[in-house]
């Protein structure tokens, strides 16, 4: 729900949404071409969430991701130049071609490497909060994660740590099955095999306090973020958010199945025929749609104005596409660097 | 004997497993091939669906079920999926499956398999691409296979099976695609390398996707007349030491190829073999081809850089006999 | 509580509770004279979990356990002499003399090889429940495992699997830190360091069947055993069962701060001045001094018959100890067996 | 230069570390000694009891967690008690700190150090002696140290905190009681061997208690009238080559003590630079001495006749010389 936020922090964040889609879009296109390395995991569809937590964060917290990361980097504020450079494994990039997708970061923003391992995040966001802790500093360390991380035994671990030394942690669970039924025993990628109900019973058990939130709306997702970063700053401990998307109908990596964003969309509501499948979720599950409808309704926006966002938001990542391409693979021998001396 | 590919040969040599002998199943449902491959992998799955076990994201835990499962008299092929997950197991794959046998004085068996994609499968950076293969080499009392040639993965698996011991199944994303004859069929003995390609020159070693790599190699060094031995190693535990010797005590040189890191790699172990039982035999000092000891990027140029690529089996080959 | 068991079952358990009591004075004894390789734990007020659960197990099921399985070995029925004699090393014991006391085993009691890493024993016993569940086998696994095995993320990822096949599994989560405060943040072994307060929290949120029983009441232990035998047979699922026990006041390896037990103390009540800080202990928590006084109070034994069990167990134990340590210790040889071919 | 104990270095150098910058801080009460050492470890552990986090059983966990402070400005030591719990951490100690400085072009730094008492620690059977130090070789960027004595555990330890670099301590239960002249005190290079008793007729290598066990093997030739040159390898990652090629081309002869199982080993890697940058340089076969290829048994006789003891280390090298 917009209400509880400005119209500037609306606008800004409808930006970065934005920007997330048509970079994530940017990417498909690219891996069209057999330019991306490496196989990734695109944020379509649950934008609002990383764009709403990030809204909150003060430059000093931390931040941690996953294998699904892009959307996180962006919403942190990462040079989207840098960031798809470092997905094409370009010289440019912000590790200069070593991470990739897989492992985005962006040091400068507090944003220290994502880890591929299922899980394997969340154990290290319990050190960078332990830190804070330790010297009495006012901030948090904030870790995404899916629903799928918490069938590792990592997970269970971290959120123990935390609970005992109460540390200044969001834990952001981003379940994007949540529309799936819950049948135990039916494993795979996209079906929950925890059988723990609801996600927030495991933090609920260990006395953290919890909350559940629809991840297409982003004033939800933004005040619970608000909330549980006060509560951890004052000493309060550790969040655990479970921020419930409907699974993005294009998982079948790297097809655009909802095919690309139409923002007038927002008003117009024409489904082409091709996507008549996908209707329901362009009606109410698309973050990035619903933004704007909310916009538009109470007047923050006019058509024309989501148009012009539009236009500049796409040519910012035109550009970002562009210096990527341009730009040199790393010379082979800083293959090298970073381990030893050399 | 007709071409198959590696990746056809390995999904019928589990199917026959499982078919001839009900008390195969297997747990983790990430398959025996990449995203890529699913589709060669699906009839299997569907033949076998209620043999099959998919699990939730618990390395650690369906590993041990495994363990479990086995020592109640199932036969358990787990499929970790990519290497690296491997690492998620560790406790249950180095620490408790490879002790039960030994510290139950024989007693407690445990059959096992498990099965992971392991090594550089070109872009998928630091954390998924493990090789953890000569870690595996230091867990005493656990079988470490490496089938290389469609021909060899159902006597592998069979001779696995047969000898009821615990078995880390080496597989390698790239090897799925190789078109090979298939001649393969009956166990085959563990611990005993293969000369897959006969020459005079110089010996060169390799397993899983180095092989491949070596037999490229051995046709390029064959155009400019270095006639190369080829040894695929088969199994790395036990690592048969004589065929080695035998080659090298012909070719006296010898070039290893193995994508591990270079420091107590399965290259180290070979090498180090002439320094005791084969001392003497080499001519010249053996080359190893390791992926250099740096985590591996996700920059193509780079990651190619570090890679036992073929033309630096090449390269060295030729130093070694000019 | 004795009522439920008729006078034989309550005379056999209370044999067996002895059993296990002078075994492991003997072998602090034995570890006095330095003839105990390695450090070992003791089940010394443990004695009626152990008991209580095997006497409603079948010879079918299976029995895994930890560190701490001296007790459960004996309780499953096996030889003291052999047990005695493997945790001397000798040739005569369980596995050779390979095994030792922290990997217990009686492989012809289907009780393969316990684990000796903490929760490291939980999958594998999911995994014999799931071979009875493959084969429609009406057995279960048992398992014991210490609350600090419910630190680990190996048990969460058990009890996670249990519950998704609902797994025949019977979950033993012995505390023996029941009477310590709980203060998050204090670890140490005998301190938990788990922020789920009740242990039976997690399995409950998993929709597994839970009870909290106390370790000293026999009766009670073997009542909720054979509740969770039936339901998992029947197909209902795994069963947490968390055992209470007050923490044996002699944890301090290898010290028997309690003294050798005096069974004469169920009836006299007299504590020795040297133990007068164990007096609660002794009136309260001790299972073996519980049961004796119970069967007292009821009328299955008398004094005297108490004092006769007391002395054929003791000559029992002598027996063994004896046994074991007249045993050869194995050849040299046999360290190379087992692995691979000879 | 007085005497002391292995154990009372260990824990001075740990505390001075503590004292010199605040923001080294404990992770995991374990401590730096086994149950018998514990009332050394207090004093250290009451000094700073505020800078020192008693965790949960939970090594993945607190393993992770001290990777997240060491991103953050801290620089923790992990301690993980028993080497084979590392293998809980592995997913951490393997495939995060090792990765993370490379993965970010250099811009992340993970200064921290893991602690283990690895080895064989006597009658601590399969599970509670394992020597992960051969697996650790394997995880390119993990430096591994193993100072063995008194004189070199402070200037190893302030090396490794300056390099900022993620370090495993491969540390021995077996050490602790080891009475040692202490001299040492200033950073030390890693990846520099120490030739600690000079020697010509053969060249004995070791590190951590097989160091000892080298070193009590020289007194024993020396009284044969054998004299052996003993190198102490203290770093395993980076691993010095050139020193030990140095002695061997004086000696001709090699030995190595090694509690690792056989494959892929510290002895494979240390013998198999024979093979290259030292080829030639061997005037006899080197002689392996590890722990062979089962598991850890807990009855006394067979652990002892498994193990690298003095004995066999002098009997390889008599053999050798004679
Ligand atoms: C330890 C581990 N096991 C398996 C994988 C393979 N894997 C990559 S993504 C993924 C699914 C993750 O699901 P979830 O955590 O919900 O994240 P989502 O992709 O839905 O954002 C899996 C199993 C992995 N990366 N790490
Ligand atoms: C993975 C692992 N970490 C640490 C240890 C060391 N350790 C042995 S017993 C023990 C305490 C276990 O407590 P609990 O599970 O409650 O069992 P109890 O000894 O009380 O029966 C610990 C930490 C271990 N064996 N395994
Ligand atoms: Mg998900
Ligand atoms: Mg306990």
């Amino acid at each position: 729900m917009i209400p509880v936020l400005s119209r500037d922090d609306c606008l800004q964040a409808f930006r970065k949404m934005l920007l997330i889609r048509r970079f994530e879009e940017a990417c498909i296109a690219a891996a069209h071409k057999g330019q991306v390395p490496g196989h990734f995991h695109v944020y379509i569809g649950q934008e609002a969430t990383g764009v709403g937590v990030m809204a909150v964060l003060d430059k000093g917290d931390f931040v941690h991701s996953t294998h699904r990361n892009h959307g996180h980097l962006l919403a942190r504020g990462a040079d989207p130049k840098k960031a798809f450079a470092e997905i094409l494994g370009k010289a440019t990039g912000y590790a200069g071609g070593k991470a990739g997708t897989l492992h985005g970061c962006a040091p400068d923003l507090n944003f220290p490497l994502s880890s591929g391992i299922v899980a394997g995040i969340l154990p290290i966001s319990t050190g960078t909060a332990y830190a804070f802790k330790h010297r009495q500093q006012p901030n948090v360390s904030a870790v995404f994660f899916g629903e799928g991380a918490m069938e590792e035994g990592a997970a269970y671990e971290a959120l123990n740590l935390a609970a005992l030394w109460k540390l200044p942690v969001l834990f952001i669970c981003e379940n994007n099955t949540a529309e799936v039924e819950r049948t135990p025993g039916q494993a795979g990628y996209h079906a929950p095999n925890l059988s723990i109900f609801e996600l927030t019973d495991l933090a609920k058990s260990m006395n953290i306090a919890t909350t559940i939130v629809d991840g297409s709306d982003l004033g939800a997702v933004w005040n619970a973020a608000k909330t549980a970063r006060a509560r951890a700053v004052s000493g309060g401990g550790a969040t655990f958010m479970e921020v419930r998307t409907e699974t993005w109908p294009g998982g079948q990596w790297p097809t655009l199945v909802t095919g690309r964003t139409d923002i007038r969309h927002a008003w117009t509501r024409e489904v082409p025929e091709k996507y008549a499948h996908l209707a329901a979720w362009f009606e109410r599950n698309d973050p990035v749609l619903s933004v704007a409808r909310e916009m538009l309704a109470v007047g923050i926006v006019s058509e024309r104005d989501l148009s012009t966002i539009d236009a500049a938001v796409q040519d910012e990542i035109d550009q970002a596409v562009k210096f990527a391409n341009e730009s040199p693979f790393p010379d082979s021998q800083t293959a090298l660097t970073h381990v030893w001396p050399q | 004997m007709t071409d198959i590919t590696f990746g056809e040969a390995k999904i019928k040599a589990v199917g026959d497993l499982m078919r001839d002998d009900e008390r195969v199943i297997i747990i983790g449902g990430a398959g025996f091939g990449g995203l890529l491959h699913a589709k060669h992998v699906k009839p299997l799955h569907d033949e076998f669906e209620p043999r099959i076990l998919r699990t939730p994201i618990a390395e650690l835990g369906f590993c041990g079920m495994g363990i479990g499962a086995a020592m109640a008299g199932l036969y358990p092929i787990v499929t970790i999926g990519t290497g690296s997950f491997a690492f998620e197991a560790w406790p249950q794959i180095v620490n408790e499956a490879p002790n039960i046998s030994y510290m139950s004085g024989g007693q407690v068996k445990v059959p096992i398999i498990f099965h992971a994609l392991v090594g550089i499968r070109i872009s998928g950076a630091a954390q998924h691409s493990a090789r953890p293969q000569a870690m595996l080499m230091q867990a005493a009392g656990l079988q470490v296979i490496a089938p290389a040639r469609a021909s060899d993965v159902k006597g592998l698996l069979s001779a696995a099976k047969d000898s009821e011991r615990p078995t880390f199944w080496i597989d390698h994303p790239l090897l799925f695609e190789e078109k090979q004859p298939s001649n393969g069929g009956t166990s085959l003995p563990l611990g005993k390398a293969a000369v897959v390609r006969k020459g005079k020159d110089v010996t060169l070693v390799g397993y899983s996707i180095d092989l491949v790599r070596c037999l490229e190699a051995a046709t390029q060094l064959a155009n400019a007349s270095i006639d190369a031995e080829v040894i695929d190693l088969r199994t790395l535990t036990p690592l048969d030491a004589d065929t080695i010797c035998e080659s090298v005590a012909k070719t006296g040189r010898l070039v290893i190829a193995d994508e591990c890191y270079p420091a107590a790699s399965v290259a180290s172990e070979v090498a180090s073999i002439f320094t005791d039982r084969g001392f003497g035999l080499l001519k010249k000092p053996a080359r190893r081809l390791n992926f250099p000891a740096v985590p591996v990027p996700l920059s193509p140029p780079l990651e190619q850089h570090l890679l036992p690529r073929v033309d630096k089996i090449v390269a060295a080959a030729k130093e070694l006999v000019n």
